[in-house]
């Protein structure tokens, strides 16, 4: 592992298979967030869908898996924008090592 | 509001047809009811086990799987595509109705608007 | 009814089980050269694309030749338009 | 009645592209309208300012924006196709570090949805494929 993964000007890794929680951390880090266990929550669901299915869920799609694993409080838009800055789900693809989403929201 | 019937028939992995045409799928969900019928070489597109590691593009045939998650319930395909490949509904990667010729016209006809991919 | 269009010959067999009775064939581009035979549809065979093959004369007699106007008004008229490539 | 149009082949690769523009062309002067044209797939090429084709053929991309822009009709190549096949405007040049853009005037790199808001609102929609 290195400290310092190469990143692009977005802060995107630009190999996505040197990500690891560490770097995770990093990452969030310079975007002056602190990843808690609500963001790993999100994280690894994430990871894990697109383990499954080499996608990156919607929007829509992401808070009602969230809802379905983590309950009603946490199963909304709101919740990830309070965790997540900017466009949520670039920062949560970003954090997660996930492919860059392309720019069409 | 419109829904939107998809078209597949293009096999995967030969050209970037399939995949764009899943992507506009995934995406047409967000906006409207959109169903999908997989036609000729189009069914390839649904048998599982398809590995592409040593290929080097990505197994997107992996997306299908979400398509319940993405809302899109009406999957279909050609019955007499399917048979005419040998092929039956095991061996694809999630469920799908098969329709006949009077079945695949109705399908269409359910539908406001066609994509073809 | 529904406007199938297409633009080679191998499209024909994609969609031969999906054309309805009262449905409309538009061959454009290598579709072209499918009106060479009698297809049991309505059949219709845009000019430019004939011409430029040098197929006016060969075609067989039910394709009716149309130009892209044509192409435009069988569209209004059917309920949508369904492409074969 | 308004139409939207998809466009999937590149310009003298196919004829795709030179079909959906005559197709266009006659809804206009059918007195009918176009709410947008979607180039998706290698369609997006036409949006490439860079074609040079030799003086005796017909300057397809060029034709299109001067269609586009005259008519005042939106063009919108897919952003997903238009990054794997190179074409940029200069936001996704910068963004991915590319060294120059060539997105053509007249057209605009939008997203998939644009291609479903346009099928959704026409009353026809009509393909143009390879």
């Amino acid at each position: 592992m290195t400290s310092n993964p190469e990143t692009d000007k977005e802060g995107f890794l630009r190999n996505t298979d040197d990500w690891n929680p560490a770097i995770a951390e990093h990452l969030a880090e310079l975007d002056g967030v602190t990843l808690s266990e609500d963001h790993w929550e999100v994280i690894h669901l994430v990871r894990d869908y697109y383990e499954n299915y080499r996608l990156f869920p919607a929007n829509r799609v992401l808070v009602t898996k969230i809802r379905e694993a983590f309950g009603e409080s946490k199963g909304n838009s709101i919740h990830l924008m309070k965790l997540f800055t900017g466009k949520p789900l670039k920062h949560i693809a970003k954090i997660a090592g996930l492919p860059k989403p392309p720019n069409c929201d | 509001m419109s829904s939107i019937l998809f078209v597949f028939s293009r096999p995967p992995h030969g050209s970037i047809n399939a995949q764009e045409g899943l992507d506009a799928l995934l995406m047409g969900s967000a906006f409207t009811t959109c169903s999908v019928l997989f036609v000729g070489d189009g069914l390839m597109q649904l048998v599982s086990g398809q590995s592409t590691d040593d290929l080097g593009t990505k197994n997107f045939s992996l997306s299908f799987g979400a398509l319940k998650d993405y809302g899109v319930t009406g999957i279909a395909c050609s019955e007499p595509d399917l048979v005419a490949r040998g092929l039956n509904k095991d061996d694809f990667l999630i469920e799908v109705e098969t329709l006949n010729a009077a079945g695949m016209q109705a399908f269409i006809r359910n539908h406001d608007k066609v994509l073809n991919f | 009814m529904i406007v199938h269009t297409i633009n080679k010959v191998s499209a024909l067999g994609l969609c031969d089980n999906l054309v309805a009775e009262d449905d409309k064939i538009i061959l454009l581009e290598d579709g072209v050269y499918l009106g060479l035979q009698s297809l049991p549809f309505s059949v219709f065979a845009i000019r430019c694309d004939v011409d430029a093959r040098g197929l006016r004369g060969l075609l067989a007699a039910q394709t009716e030749v149309i130009d892209y106007d044509d192409f435009v008004h069988l569209c209004t008229e059917a309920d949508k338009v369904c492409s074969w490539f | 009645m308004n139409f939207a149009m998809v466009v999937h082949g590149a310009p003298y690769s196919s004829e795709a592209c030179l079909s959906a523009l005559k197709f266009a062309r006659a809804v206009l002067e059918s007195g009918h309208s176009i709410n947008r044209v979607f180039f998706y797939h290698d369609g997006v090429h036409t949006a490439n300012s860079l074609i040079a084709p030799p003086q005796d053929e017909a300057p397809i991309s060029e034709q299109w924006q001067e269609f586009g822009i005259g008519n005042n009709i939106e063009l919108i190549a897919c952003i997903a196709s238009c990054l794997r096949r190179g074409v940029m405007d200069e936001t996704e040049a910068n963004r991915y570090e590319k060294s120059g853009s060539n997105l053509a005037s007249g057209f605009t790199i939008s997203g998939l949805g644009q291609l479903i808001d346009a099928s959704i609102s026409a009353d026809r929609v009509v393909t143009f494929g390879v």
